[in-house]
């Protein structure tokens, strides 16, 4: 029956039939007890959301760990290392902190939304994990519109995130939660356009589709990605500062930012609802950096020729760990923006470039993708970045800083 | 925590490369991050139970008694004098002058109590201290579950010997030592000299006694 | 058709609590509701693209919109509840039954000899997109050029007069 | 009672809920509120007579419904900028307190 059901058109060893196991077991399993073949597809259904779930739970627990880890490590300290092996087992002692810790729930608040809110959180990140690509053979609910959906369910967080601050009934959750609406709405917009210039080439809003589409190599050694056209550099670019406003990482997390409004739109939470919060802040962050990989890094293609032997599915997972990463060394390097400084970058600097990574995709699309494409697509994209870089020099660029006594 | 050099910063450039601030940033933590695994020194870090940073030979952190030889209760040089308890600033000291049945002072503290919960740290005590018997002491884990009796440090908890100071201030306590060991000769010397002259006198006295009977006896005679 | 019959009711649900509920916070929630179930509506006869548009600019930005001025202007709840006050719930209701009335006569003079339905038709993006742009192309200009005008129109708008701001952080 | 009928109804009773909002809510913004259920009711009929009516190749449903969504959205934002900047000027948004004439 194992055998049976790793049946796959690739041979034994590809692995690819690997994360796909659960679901056709569950399949079979049904099939044996004489279910109707609805139910039998519901049950697969569901064993391949459960399989994602699991995972990306997993995910986040050891991203938690890893997280602290790398902070503590840039900052020379070692991190946590006291709970299990290397602090292998700091995620579950922080669970356990957070599920007996008692639950508050202000006098002033909405009971019904300071309850939803949390719940609905979550929702969204792991609905949009369930379209995304993981592997040849794995992409758990594949889509027509599984972009359009990406996006219109993300929708949902602007909303959790308002419910989260108006319930609270108190002054620095309703703060951060205006923040972080504003912020959202500004950067969903270039986060939107940037992904456009994906589908405009691709011809389809199917992310299997987009991934296949970057399969190849060109010149026989670098990867058919988009992240390799001058267009897929600008909107990847772009992609990415969005996604990091977007997921509230820093130094977009001005809505959370702990030093002017202590928690947000979390303040007023604690115990289990504050651990859904943050579990729906690294899905999301793992849906966006899921999506960015699928639309600019090639999915779960493989990075150099030769190299196919390996599972797919661990090319994306090593991908994902890869941008994880940068997010962090991000997080551990810069500063936190200020409000207008926010909306003046997303307003002015990423929208216009991701404005322009429409014609370049399109002229690129039309111009046969080859050395004609790039001539004309570079300096469109590089001039109007020129010039917004000498606008942002000469606007944003911080003043010689003068003293009132000390200089005089 | 950072070797590298502090330069000082050029006048501002008018125009860099876009970005070039955001990847210079970015290169420094890298490097953090790298070294942090190979470079020993980065990592100051203690494992504190298991390993302990040595104290510096100036960290003071409440006082103790010191008291000379192994018995904590004859050795101690505390009289009681009282003079901490009257210069302590926060008045955390408090001592009862140990008495004989008839009263009379045995210049040795019966009680001797230092609340550590109001104690500042001041070292005070310390320096005024005639008869080199308080010093401020090294030990830092304190806490305890008593908030009352557990921070009420009495004569037995207090009490620590000399060799402990030597081992914890090595300077501090040799000087003391020699110092103390020089006045016990000296006093010695002088209690010699004093019993000497005391011999003396007496020989003194005697021998006047003596010659004063001879003379009587020769008075007599006469 | 039971599944339709009961997100009809949960519709109607959240449209009736999004207009008669005193608090407009609230009113606002159930308004993005009602918005989020006719998209569910839509995914569930089978518009799928219709559906997920209809979740992204209903819920992602025009119940957030709606939520974020009511966070700006702060109203205070409806000082008397809707019920309370007769004379405007009659006068909303005079105007609203005979509607009312006349759109459910015509619904059933009309269901009784509509069509019988067929299978779901399935929109092929591509076709979609064909139609937009060759039928549809003036159309979509004006579109165009109504959304770009109404861009600048509510920065011009939104921004704080009498400062000197180059752009509005939401339109 | 046909698929067809019941969104009909559904649509009309929304539509008619929208109206009662506009006509009897105070408050600008919940004012819109109603538009935008109408709207809806509005955009639920194309759906529902492209789904269950006759055939529609040339999918004029989903395009007019297209059209009215962005239309809507552009709508809400203009609305609640105008609606902004009247609360700037009187600090409410009670539209029976806004009767005079001189702003």
């Amino acid at each position: 029956m194992m055998l049976a059901a790793i049946q796959t058109d690739e041979s034994l060893w590809s692995l690819e039939w690997l994360p796909r196991l659960p679901q056709r077991l569950v399949e079979m399993l049904l099939h044996k007890l004489g279910a109707s073949e609805w139910f039998v597809d519901f049950g697969g259904l569901l064993a391949a959301a459960v399989t994602v779930v699991a995972v990306f739970l997993g995910a986040f627990a050891l991203l938690s760990l890893i997280e602290r880890k790398t902070l503590a490590r840039v900052q020379n300290r070692i991190g946590p290392n006291r709970a299990g092996w290397f602090g292998i087992l700091q995620p579950v002692a922080d669970g356990i902190k957070m599920l007996t810790k008692e639950d508050i729930v202000p006098a002033r608040a909405e009971k019904l939304l300071h309850l939803l809110a949390p719940i609905l959180i979550g929702l969204p990140a792991i609905l949009a994990l369930g379209v995304i690509p993981y592997g040849r053979e794995w992409t758990p609910v594949s889509l027509d519109l599984g972009l359009l959906f990406f996006f219109s369910i993300g929708a949902l967080t602007e909303v959790s995130v308002f419910m989260a601050g108006w319930a609270s009934g108190s002054k620095f959750p309703m703060l951060g939660a205006m923040r972080a609406i504003s912020q959202m709405v500004s950067y969903e917009l270039p986060l939107l356009l940037s992904a456009l210039g994906v589908v405009m080439v691709t011809g389809s809003l199917s992310l299997p589709e987009i991934v296949a589409r970057q399969e190849g190599y060109h010149l026989g050694f670098l990867p058919a990605w988009n992240l390799l056209t001058p267009w897929g550099l600008v909107g990847g670019l772009v992609f990415f500062i969005a996604a990091l406003a977007e997921s509230n990482r820093s130094p977009f997390d001005l809505p959370e930012g702990e030093s002017e409004i202590v928690a947000g739109h979390m303040t007023e939470y604690s115990g289990f609802k504050y651990a859904l919060f943050f579990m729906g802040e690294y899905l999301g962050l793992f849906a966006i950096s899921g999506l960015g990989i699928t639309l600019f890094l090639g999915g779960w293609q493989a990075p150099l020729p030769g190299l196919e032997f390996v599972p797919s599915w661990i090319w994306f997972f090593g991908k994902l760990a890869l941008v994880i990463f940068l997010f962090l060394w991000i997080r551990a390097t810069f500063p936190r923006l200020r409000i207008d400084q926010l909306m003046r970058f997303a307003w002015l600097c990423l929208i216009p470039m991701a404005l322009l990574t429409l014609p370049a995709a399109a002229i690129w699309h039309f111009t046969g993708r080859g050395f004609l494409s790039w001539v004309v697509t570079v300096p469109l994209l590089m001039i109007p970045w020129g010039i917004l870089t000498v606008i942002f020099n000469k606007r944003l660029a911080p003043a010689t800083r003068t003293y009132r006594f000390a200089d005089s | 925590m950072n070797q590298d050099k502090m330069e000082t910063p050029a006048a501002p450039a008018r125009w860099t490369w876009p970005g070039l601030g955001l990847l210079q940033g970015l290169a420094v933590s890298g490097k953090n991050f790298v070294q942090s695994f190979y470079k020993k020194e980065r990592m100051t870090t203690v494992q504190y139970p298991e390993e302990r940073a040595p104290i510096s030979p100036n960290f003071r952190n409440f006082p103790f008694l010191c008291y000379d030889g192994d018995d904590p209760k004859a050795g101690l040089r505390c009289t009681a004098c009282t003079i901490c308890e009257k210069e302590c600033p926060p008045q955390c000291i408090y001592i009862v002058l140990d008495r004989d049945e008839n009263g009379k002072s045995l210049k040795r503290p019966k009680v001797f109590d230092i609340d550590i919960s109001v104690c500042m740290n001041c070292g005070i005590c310390a320096e005024v201290c005639p008869f080199d018997s308080i010093y401020m002491d090294g030990e830092y884990e304190l806490s305890t579950d008593d908030r009352f009796g557990g921070l009420m440090l009495g004569l037995d908890r207090l009490s620590k010997s000399a060799d402990y100071h030597m081992k914890l201030r090595p300077e501090q306590a040799t000087e003391v030592m020699e110092r103390r060991k020089a006045e016990e000769e000296k006093k010695a010397a002088a209690a010699a000299a004093k019993a000497a002259k005391a011999k003396a006198d007496q020989e003194a006295k005697e021998k006047a006694a003596a010659e004063a009977g001879a003379s009587g006896e020769k008075g007599d005679e006469a | 058709m039971i599944a339709l019959f009961l997100l009809t009711i949960l519709v109607l649900l959240a449209a009736l609590g999004a207009v008669w509920n005193a608090r407009p916070v609230h009113a606002a929630l159930l308004l993005a509701l009602a918005l989020a179930l006719h998209a569910v509506l839509y995914l569930m006869i089978g518009a799928h693209f219709i559906g997920l548009v209809q979740f992204m600019v209903y819920v992602g930005a025009v119940a957030v919109l709606i939520v974020f001025s009511l966070l700006i202007t702060r109203p205070r709840d409806e000082e008397e509840e809707i019920a309370r006050r007769p004379r405007t719930l009659g006068v909303g209701l005079l105007c609203t039954l005979p509607v009312l009335g006349v759109l459910l006569h015509a619904v059933s003079r009309f269901a009784d000899t509509g069509p019988v339905a067929t299978d779901a038709p399935a929109i092929s993006l591509e076709r979609l997109g064909t139609i937009l742009y060759t039928t549809h192309a003036p159309a979509v200009l004006a579109v165009a050029v109504l959304l770009t005008a109404v861009m600048i129109g509510a920065a011009l708008f939104a921004r704080e007069p009498g400062k000197k701001s180059s752009v509005s952080p939401d339109p | 009672m046909t698929p067809l009928a019941l969104l009909l109804t559904l649509s009309s009773v929304v539509f008619v809920l929208g109206l009662f909002a506009v006509l009897v809510r105070r408050n600008a913004i919940l004012i819109l509120v109603g538009i935008e259920l109408m709207l809806n009711a509005g955009n639920l009929n194309f759906i529902a007579f492209w789904r269950y009516g006759p055939p529609d190749p040339e999918l004029t449903g989903p395009i007019f419904v297209l059209f009215a969504i962005a239309i809507a959205a552009a709508e809400a934002a203009v609305g609640l900028a105008i609606i902004l900047m009247v609360f700037r000027h009187t600090r409410s948004t009670d539209l029976n307190k806004l009767d005079s004439l001189h702003g």
